[in-house]
């Protein structure tokens, strides 16, 4: 799948919950599914600034793709963080450098998310976009 | 005033948030503002808007009039003995670092020390850090009890010859307890050491008398206490801030200024720098009636007192539930919790959505977050436009999001 | 915008004083707020008011982007290049007192100097006196040239190997002229330098480009702008806040509190300490948003000019009148005079009987006053809403008070 | 004439003016005339804090008798301490101290003349007051 696709399929899934509560639930979701993230690498250079609970990122390069893993300590955060790295994993860093990140505020989680959740949720954008455009 | 009276002054209590009804329970981070508020700041806007004290005019003297008259009201509110001795500031935490500054600048020295407790807001250590390192001076920390109280005892223990002030809480806005403050001030007194009273949350609950407390210092905030925000309250015994330089200077904090040297106008004028907040600080007037009406009213003081205790109880009764602050006779309609295995900001996320505003995280106490072992913890904080049915439905509303996220 | 239009936002200008018109001319003093001011302050209050940043409900959320949405205005405004670089503050007084406090913490040492010119207002000279006596430092004087602005050569001339910062104001509240800047912080920066400019006037009669004049700070009052009281603004480019200790501790302008050492939380966060003034912030969109448009509007400008040309005229060419800020090419309408055996106060007294609202005294300029060699003045100063018709009608009016006293 | 019917006297005169500038005309008048008051005089002691114009006032006993003398550099101040003094001078210390100053309020004097110079108006009545009861 394009990451255009893949967009388009998140938005339509977000489309599915007319209710905020079942947005949650469907974070809520995400996030528990989320692949373990090894305690070892819950480092500070890991942590991204600027979130109220605490986000691990990382990010490992193959074949040319970056592939992200993560971790929350608080759970709608990690079905963000989540949510994000499926799009955004296994895709070139010219592919997510060059991407407006816009779909997020499509799905509603930019303005509902409060300006300090927004702000991690800026932060985390931020990251992914730094990690693709410098490496770590 | 019944319930409903006194709801009906709060026009923003009719707010849908994501098409609920909203149930505000983030009165400890601020108060919302009654129409007499609203009223009067629009009043003064409209009517009477002029730069006060010094100008002869029509306008500026209804202006002064109606800041000098707030001087007044929240002297006769605290019970303070004259009205020099209430300064206004732009809130409780500009309060608390006028007096670290200006006191501290005199009376303490290097290898002094301070006293605060485990439990204060940062507003009222932080100020007092900043001092010491600025004169060489230690923090000494007065731990809280099993149950979230201070104690006099103990802080008899931890005053020495070097104490030079002790600084503490009312109420703490995350145990949401009444300190004995008569006693802990008599404790300091009895060892020549003065108390200042971070009143930020106290004054909103209790009915102070500054005179009765015997402290020396007492901040609050007008915001938390249905006044306009950018007000705040420093009550100062006379002694003291006859003996404090000022802290900000300039405007008509001044006797005389010359380049050979400035002197500086009585009280409260030396800490009254620059252009006062002269829209809003008589909105402390319709404020402090406010809060003194609904004090005295037996309906709402019957609710407070339900409230209380049915979420008091329903807390405590919940295994998952982990409540701070729990010396029952000492509390208020203030409650900090962890829910075990859930994150704070997931559970105020959730809510969030249900209607209900509540506060989530370190709510400006590391250091007692820390000493409880917690990351942060979920508040809910009452006021009298609160209802023991919005009570009850947050306290179901928290179950339904806690089975949502364990 | 027609001057009829402009005024129509301005209820209290309709006020009768002693049942005569309003004729508002202490603008210096405080502006008077228009009705999307009062609306926006309003609207905030009753429909989106907690306590801003931390928390994650909705009506938090809706303060919080209400008050940095604010920010970013005053960074347009100002053409600031970041917002980071926009710290509120209570006014004018309270950004110069940061500044004093937190710059002169780690900057100014014993025997360095401080330069501020005589004409400044009591805010920008008794931090620094304060300062200067906490750390041994010197103030120097830059005297106004003879028709009142300040020269650059001269301050060239003043600028010394221990010189830390200069404090210089835009727009003397007393004398009414456009000091030339520019130049000003030119000099100073050849000398390695920082300048703090008091920007309380400035911002209101000119158009603002902190980045063309190169300052390294500059301040300026909300009320005085048209918006609230209590809030206020301070630009710092950000080498310098970055390199500068927080002014005030407490609240939200911490990363970490720890009793074993507290950490700052970045710009601008670390000088905002304690719950802001977020009823009020938010009021400078509109209040900007007006001082912008009128200053577009070509109606406006033509009034000014021409009530300047006729107070200036009829001023100078009174012989028992003497004008101080007689730079005709810098003037803006902001006139300070003294009257030949005529107490200032007197005709203060009287022509607010004849319903106009004038400035008497030294105007927190002490200093000042006694260069010039005078007790004080009687000041006019005027707003976009005034019309050459209240100009006229002041000038009548003084000339029949002067008769009256005699 | 006692202090009363001095008083009352006053009140008349001063409800004669309905304008305002009328009344202001009459305190200038009364200014001017006031009695030269010696610039050795005008010391620190005899000055009145909390006016804004430079008020100077003095007091002399003479038979058990207060005769008060006084200046100032704004007109219509002198004016105000000018009909104070016309009022209370050759009055007992006793009669003086006795006194509520009610009147002031009742020729308007104390709600119009603002709260500053209001204030400068409280602080002469306190100095008469202050020198009645305990002498220079
Ligand atoms: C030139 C100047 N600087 C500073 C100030 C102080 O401003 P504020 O009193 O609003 O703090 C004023 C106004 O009073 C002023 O005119
Ligand atoms: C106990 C306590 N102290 C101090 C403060 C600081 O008050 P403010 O932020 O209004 O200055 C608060 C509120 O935030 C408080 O709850």
């Amino acid at each position: 799948m394009t990451l255009e696709e893949r967009k388009q399929e998140v938005i339509e899934e977000f489309s599915l919950y007319d209710e905020w509560l079942d947005k949650y639930e469907y974070l809520i979701e995400l996030g528990k599914s989320l692949e373990a993230f090894p305690e070892e690498k819950k480092t500070e250079d890991r942590l991204i600034k600027g979130c109220q609970s605490r986000v691990w990122l990382d990010a490992e390069e193959r074949d040319g793709r970056l592939f992200f893993t993560a971790d929350s300590d608080a759970i709608i955060t990690k079905g963000i963080i989540s949510l994000l790295i499926s799009v955004y994993s296994g895709r070139t860093r010219e592919e997510i450098a060059a991407d407006d990140f816009a779909f997020v505020a499509e799905i509603g989680l930019k303005e509902n998310l409060s300006p300090t959740r927004a702000n991690g949720l800026v932060s985390m954008i931020n990251t992914i976009k730094k990690l693709a455009e410098n490496g770590r | 005033m019944s319930l409903t009276q006194i709801r009906s002054q709060f026009p923003i209590l009719d707010t849908q948030v994501y098409g609920k009804p909203l149930v505000y329970l983030d009165n400890a981070a601020s108060a919302q503002r009654p129409q007499a508020v609203v009223d009067c700041w629009k009043g003064l806007v409209e009517g009477s808007n002029a730069n006060i004290h010094r100008a002869v005019h029509h306008l500026a003297a209804q202006a002064t009039d109606a800041y000098e008259g707030a001087r007044d009201r929240v002297k006769s509110f605290l019970n303070a003995e004259a009205r020099e001795e209430i300064v206004f500031t732009s809130g409780a935490t500009a309060s608390m670092n006028l007096v670290a500054f200006s006191y501290g600048q005199v009376f303490v020295n290097q290898g002094d020390e301070i006293i605060v407790s485990v439990g204060e807001h940062h507003s009222n250590i932080v100020p007092w850090q900043m001092l010491c390192e600025r004169k060489g001076a230690m923090l000494r920390v007065l731990e809280t009890e099993e149950n979230g109280l201070l104690s006099p005892a103990k802080l008899q223990g931890l005053l020495s010859e070097r104490t030079r002030i002790v600084a503490i809480t009312h109420i703490s806005n995350v145990l949401g307890l009444v300190n004995p403050v008569k006693e802990l001030v008599s404790v300091c007194h009895e060892a020549g050491v003065p108390v200042l009273v971070d009143g930020a949350q106290g004054v909103v609950h209790e009915k102070v008398d500054v005179q009765d407390l015997d402290c020396d210092f007492y901040a609050f905030s007008g915001h938390k206490i249905y006044a306009a925000t950018g007000t705040g309250v420093l009550y100062g015994k006379r002694k003291w801030l006859d003996a404090m330089p000022p802290y900000m200077g300039g405007g008509e904090m001044i006797e005389t200024v010359r380049f050979s040297g400035t002197t500086y106008a009585p009280l409260p004028m030396k800490f009254e720098a620059g252009t006062q907040n002269f829209n809003a600080v008589p909105t402390l007037v319709p404020a402090l009636d406010f809060a003194q009406a609904v004090r005295e009213e037996k309906a709402v003081a019957d609710e407070q007192e339900a409230i209380l205790a049915y979420v008091y109880d329903a807390l405590m009764q919940d295994e998952r539930i982990t409540l701070y602050g729990t010396a029952r006779e000492a509390k208020v309609p203030l409650f900090s919790f962890a829910v075990k295995g859930v994150h704070h900001e997931d559970l105020a996320l959730i809510l969030d959505k249900m209607g209900i505003a509540v506060r989530s995280g370190q709510m400006c106490a590391e250091p007692l977050m820390d000493h409880l072992g917690v990351t942060g913890l979920l508040r809910a904080s009452f006021a009298p436009y609160n209802t023991l049915e919005e009570a009850k439905y947050f306290i179901a509303s928290l179950n339904k999001a806690i089975n949502m996220l364990i």
